[in-house]
């Protein structure tokens, strides 16, 4: 039998009013196992949490119940009062006598008739409590950041500067990603190389950061603190320990004909390449798919080239297994296809482009040397059409129905920087709403306007029609002066939707994280854990929780680091004890459990059973890896033989609060 | 219940179109071939039927310059269908004017050889509602 | 529909501790009356929820039996809740097909911003509940003798 | 066909595949067949019989015998291969310690369906084509097999076996029988209707527990009403409320997993029904989540521990007036 005390709190006025707590603590005096029972004004202040422990010591609680507000508001609070009175915490239950009593009620007698009943199930629940310990697993000191953009780059570096190990994994040939492709960056206009690059050489220089350029995860198995993550480092045919980047392959390559990517295929780049200057690791990588040595065995010139030797035509896939404490997720995004906007012809004139080939178009290092040229014919634009939301905003199906976020903003600058670089072009940007919150971002905007002199309209183009003259013929709507506008344009640029990289759904199964409907990854909770997902040990930086632009990207990179480093900093994880735990004797070995556990917690082994007439039997049991565990209950309905059960909310500790209710 | 927020309920009814779904985006006007013959434009249809000056539009001679090409329907954004509306708006015109549901039973009695069959599905696809 | 006057129905509520708990808590904060004759229990998931407390209550003497649980796809542990969905869903059509009253069973899915929905949900049910009377097709006397 | 079962379990005993066979040997009346085990030829020839009282479901019996050393030959019928893949799939059967004959099937008679059309002191019965031929001690009955097959076999699945290491006979094939009829009038009632139906059916159980042993989805190490630890531990039903209880509980831990076989119903010395609990659920679940069949495959999810995002939900009791 437990030795039970009762602490009925007051909560000032907020209980007291409508529940009568003297009648309340009077009541529970006389349920079984009670010994202890009192009433205080504020059980949650210093004076009674000093009474609760005085009564833990005088009258040798083995079970303490408190009557107060809810358990989400304080059961750690009496927990820890539990525990420094030398009571195991889990011995306490909490009756929650406010939210869901006093403050839903204004007749006291039903109040305090609820209140008496709701302890009532407490008291029962503590009956059959046992003293729980939570489970500690140690911390593997080692991060992996998946995705080596500025989000994974500002985390891994982040992470390395306070003392720990980063892995970062990249699936192109080089770190940077989207941001290496931009020209400026609003609002300040400072250009993005200069201020990317030197991140990514640090990255490269630090030597507790590794890289896996060229590389992608495929498996991952283990729990918070303790990862197994297996890498593919995918063939680039170069070895990169020999590889000097000195380029003269990628000079003498005869296959020319392969489309850039890096330019998005607005010009070309040789069969082994390396994709911009300040790739870093600065390597060269085959393409495969156009290399003529690869396909028919003919060619060879850049072996024969490469005065390193680094050439290696026989090379395969690598697999790395490598453990790890933590894992960043920061794969990013892609703008969506615009397949489905044929009204905008981007499929049929070279001379509409998505915004982030104008990025390009206007990069010094892009395929026109930063100078603007129509794709078409190479000639300068006159009048260019900027329109927004393409794709972003819309439930119609073919686009997304969330705000990109990032496009107003990027739109304005590339208005900006075209009037700024080019006076004597007309720029239009076609708008819905102009979204600028941020700081300094309106600012720029209205600079846009202004001092640029861009034409900001309020519509949709409805259509883009290329004409025999070479011209573009837009039209499209102007709400404020109610008219239908026909521009003739020399280009048009598409902000396009952006969308979270395909290869995070994937990803989202191998690490059991979370996502919405749109594959972005879902954060532990919308405001007060942003950077967590769900999955425990799981972090999520940049793009891939949601639409983000630089500034909040590394803002974002920098929170998840700082809740890496807090996790790697620990010896031990300590677990939730409230874990499930299968009984032996009881299970059938059928893995309906295994089959409901969102964590993969529960494997089988043979066990040798002792059986009547000294014979021995093997069966297969069930067994809960309690650092896994977190406790959702699940398998125990799914159990048949209810050989499974949860500790802390137990099928009797469940069944016993509903036979104190039902009474 | 005023005669404005009736005729609102019925157009609903008729066009199966939720006009609060629009974000003003202009681009069913942007879109539109006969816009310039219109007094009121597309996005404007929309617009005033959420306000509910709906007897205007009946009145306007733009409700017979839409072609029903359906482009607005295609390009909108937020899926709100503004030729729907259109059409909408005409049946109710016709409505007044006495000519109101038709029933699969009265059709044997309209049908002559010559009749197309689309027309007849048409016709009863617009009278029916 | 006949209402019961004077009759107070004994109502469980199992919630699960991330959402409908938490629902049911900013309900309390808010001031929004429902009931006292609903009790909560507070289960980690709605997956908990085994068919035996159901029955187990309605054996004690409950006249209606609500689950509680995060919205589909909203679920703390991912999928508990799609779970408890089936096996809730299969239950009550068994009940059901047994003539046991459908209203005296119902699972609602309450996020932890909802208090108005938890409060507007008992209400409801409680007066469901109400209407039907006392739980005489799934009772254990002896239960209800002590 | 009987002999030929004899043949091939002697020859498998001679060769050394198995040590030991399952089959069926007449019990205290001819038409009480029951599950026995041979380990000898000669044991065979005296008692082995299969003939159209050979009901019995021995896939159960090998959740035990599988792990008792050894390699065991057992007989299954089209039907009970569903229950045999069902309980590999939940790891129960060693399967490398059986060794599995499908035996062809035209279906099954039982004394009781055979009362009901007027024939008692049965001696023996035997199938000629399309009838069944009963010895009594009044002499020789003839009666089609359509009509003395036992109810479940009248909503047969069809003759083709799901799993075996070696068939006797031709293939069979799967039939589609109306399996829910019963279950779709009930489903038409009124509420009040069906708890005076399920009151009258139930209030006979005597908690003999024969429907929970012969279940082949039964096969708990131990039975939660056994178990005082479960908190719903209940050897007797005392009230109207336990009898309710059992068998939702008993029907709600095997759905999903429940082949349908139609044990539980054969055993019921009360003649409950009970068939009609577990195809109410095999009835919602094809309805809700799609056809299912258990024990169609040895591997796989069942439909309780599987889910889609877009589940119906709960609330199609009310909606749907699923049940009238």
């Amino acid at each position: 039998m437990q030795r039970i005390g009762v602490f009925v709190c007051w909560c000032g006025s907020n209980i007291a009013a409508t529940v009568d707590v003297e009648a309340v603590a009077e009541a529970l005096s006389h349920e079984p196992g009670v010994v202890f029972s009192a009433n205080y004004q504020y059980m949650c202040s210093e004076a009674g949490q000093n009474l609760i422990k005085d009564a833990i010591r005088d009258h040798q609680l083995t079970g303490v119940v408190i009557c107060s507000c809810s358990p989400r508001m304080h059961e750690q609070t009496f927990r820890k009062t539990a525990a420094a009175a030398g009571l195991n915490p889990y011995m306490v239950e909490i009756a929650n006598i406010r939210e869901q009593c006093s403050w839903i009620h204004k007749d006291k007698a039903a109040g305090t008739e609820k209140a008496i009943i709701l302890g009532r199930a407490a008291v029962a629940k503590v009956h059959l409590n046992a003293p729980l310990v939570a489970g500690e697993s140690p911390v593997t000191k080692r991060a992996l950041v998946i995705g080596g953009g500025i989000a994974g780059i500002q985390t891994a570096l982040d992470i390395a500067d306070a003392g720990f190990e980063v892995d970062i994994v990249e699936k192109e040939p080089t770190i940077g990603g989207k941001m290496t492709q931009l020209d400026k960056t609003f609002p300040t206009l400072d250009c993005a190389a200069c201020i990317l690059t030197p991140k990514m050489v640090d990255c490269a220089q630090d030597e507790r950061i590794h890289i896996y350029a060229y590389s992608e995860v495929e498996k991952v198995e283990g729990f918070v603190g303790n990862f197994t993550v297996t890498i593919k480092k995918k063939a680039r045919f170069v070895d990169e320990t020999k590889c000097t980047g000195c380029g003269l392959c990628t000079e003498k390559c005869p296959q020319k004909k392969v489309p850039n990517l890096f330019n998005l295929g607005l010009d070309t780049r040789r069969a082994i390449y390396i994709p911009f200057a300040q790739a870093v690791p600065k390597v060269a990588t085959i393409d495969a798919d156009y290399c003529n040595m690869l396909k028919n065995g003919k060619c060879g010139v850049c072996a024969k080239v490469c005065t390193a030797g680094a050439i290696d035509y026989k090379q395969t896939d690598q697999h790395i297994e490598e453990k790890y404490g933590a894992i960043v997720v920061a794969t990013g995004y892609n703008p969506i296809k615009l397949d489905s906007f044929e009204e905008y012809a981007y499929a049929q004139s070279p001379d509409v482009v998505t915004s982030l080939e104008f990025e390009r178009l206007t990069n010094a290092a892009g395929p026109t040397g930063g100078t603007l040229l129509r794709p078409s014919d190479g000639k300068h634009p006159h009048t260019i059409v900027f329109v927004q939301c393409v794709g972003s905003r819309d439930t119609s199906g073919c686009g997304k129905p969330y705000c990109s976020k990032i496009c107003c903003m990027y739109t304005a600058k590339h208005a900006m920087l075209t009037r700024d670089k080019y006076p004597d072009t007309e720029v239009y940007v076609f708008y819905i709403d102009v979204r600028t919150p941020g700081k300094n971002f309106d600012e720029f905007y209205r600079r846009a306007v202004e001092e640029y002199g861009v034409h900001y309209i309020k519509g949709m183009v409805g259509k883009v029609a290329p004409q025999a003259d070479g011209t573009l013929m837009v039209q499209a709507s102007d709400l404020i002066s109610n008219e239908q506008l026909h521009i003739s344009a020399d280009m048009v640029v598409l902000a396009a939707a952006i969308e979270p990289d395909k290869s995070a759904r994937p990803l989202a199964t191998m690490l059991t994280a979370s996502m919405d409907t749109n594959d972005f990854f879902t954060e532990a909770h919308p405001k007060l854990r942003p950077v967590e997902s769900p999955t425990a040990g799981i972090f999520l930086s940049g793009a891939c929780q949601g639409p983000k632009d630089i500034p909040e990207t590394v803002a974002q990179a920098g929170a998840a680091a700082s809740k890496v480093i807090g996790l790697l900093s620990k010896n031990k994880l300590t677990g939730n004890p409230c874990v499930a735990r299968s009984d032996e004797m009881l299970c059938n070995g059928c893995s309906s459990c295994e089959k409901v556990c969102p964590y993969g917690a529960i494997s089988y082994e043979d066990k040798e059973f002792r059986m009547p007439n000294r014979t021995v039997a093997i069966r297969r049991v069930a067994k809960v890896n309690p650092a896994v565990c977190q406790g959702c209950g699940a398998c125990t309905v799914a159990c048949p033989s209810g050989a499974m059960d949860l500790l802390g909310f137990s099928n009797r500790q469940i069944m016993a609060e509903v036979d104190a209710i039902c009474k | 219940m005023t005669n404005s927020q009736e005729l609102k309920e019925t157009l609903a009814r008729i066009s199966g179109v939720d006009v609060r779904k629009c974000m003003r985006c202009g681009k069913c006007s942007g879109t539109c071939p006969a816009y310039d013959e219109m007094e009121y434009h597309p996005h404007e249809f929309v617009y005033m039927v959420e306000k509910g000056e709906i007897e205007k539009l009946m009145a306007s001679p733009s409700l017979y310059k839409c072609l029903s090409c359906f482009a607005c329907v295609e390009r909108c954004p937020r899926g709100v269908e503004p030729a729907k509306v259109v059409e909408a708006v005409r049946l109710l015109v016709i409505r007044q004017q006495g000519c109101n549901h038709m029933t699969p039973d009265q059709i044997p009695a309209l049908l002559d050889e010559d009749l197309p069959q689309q027309a007849i599905v048409s016709a009863m696809r617009k009278y029916s509602k | 529909m006949q209402v019961n006057e004077g009759f107070k129905p004994t109502i469980v509520a199992f919630c699960c501790n991330w959402c409908s708990y938490a629902g049911a808590d900013l309900a309390g904060t808010n001031r929004l009356q429902y009931p006292a004759d609903v009790k909560i229990i507070r289960v980690p998931c709605s997956c908990r929820v085994n068919p035996l407390f159901i029955l187990r209550a309605f054996q004690r003497g409950a006249d209606g039996v609500i689950l509680c649980g995060c919205h589909p796809g909203d679920c703390h542990y991912t999928t508990g809740n799609y779970y408890a969905r089936r096996r809730m869903t299969l239950l009550f059509s068994m009940l059901d097909y047994l003539g046991i009253e459908r209203e005296r069973t119902r699972v609602e899915w309450v996020s932890a911003a909802e208090g108005v929905k938890f409060a507007a949900t008992m209400n409801d049910f409680v007066s469901t509940v109400t209407a039907l009377g006392e739980n005489k097709r799934l009772e254990d006397l002896r239960c209800k003798a002590n | 066909m009987q002999s030929q079962l004899i043949e091939r379990a002697k020859a498998l005993l001679a060769d050394g595949t198995v040590d030991r066979v399952l089959g069926w040997k007449a019990g205290e009346f001819a038409y009480d067949m029951t599950p026995a085990l041979f380990s000898s030829a000669q044991e065979l020839d005296e008692g082995f019989a299969y003939d159209a009282f050979c009901g019995a479901n021995l896939s159960k019996y090998l959740v035990k015998e599988s792990r008792k050393g050894g390699r065991v030959l057992a007989f299954l019928k089209p039907c009970d291969t569903y229950s045999m893949n069902q309980l590999l799939k939940e790891h129960r059967i060693l399967r490398e310690n059986v060794y599995l004959i499908g035996v062809p099937c035209q279906g099954k008679t039982d004394v009781e369906t055979l009362r009901a059309l007027g024939i008692t002191s049965i001696t023996a019965a035997r199938q000629e084509g399309e009838d069944l031929v009963v010895e009594t001690l009044y002499g020789q009955r003839r009666i089609p097999l359509a009509e003395a097959m036992a109810e479940r076999c009248k909503a047969c699945k069809g003759k083709k076996h799901m799993i075996y290491d070696e068939r006797i006979g031709e293939e069979g094939e799967l039939e589609n029988p109306d399996r829910f009829g019963q279950v779709a009038a009930l489903e038409a009632m009124s509420s009040e209707e069906r708890f005076a139906f399920w009151r009258g059916e139930l209030s006979r159980c005597i908690r003999c527990n024969a429907c929970r042993n012969v279940c082949p989805a039964c096969t708990c190490e131990q039975c939660v009403f056994d178990n005082p630890a479960s908190g719903v531990d209940n050897k007797a039903a005392a009230t109207s409320f336990e009898e309710n209880m059992f068998h939702i509980i008993r029907a709600f831990h095997v759905a999903g997993r429940c082949t349908d076989c139609g044990e539980c119903s054969r055993v019921c010395p009360q003649r409950i029904p009970l068939h009609l609990l577990n195809r109410k659920f095999i009835k919602d679940i094809n309805t809700f989540y799609g056809e299912y069949q258990a024990g169609e495959e040895a591997e796989g999810r069942t439909p309780l521990t599987a889910y889609t995002e877009g589940d119906v939900e709960p609330s199609v009791v009310y909606t749907k007036g699923g049940n009238d």
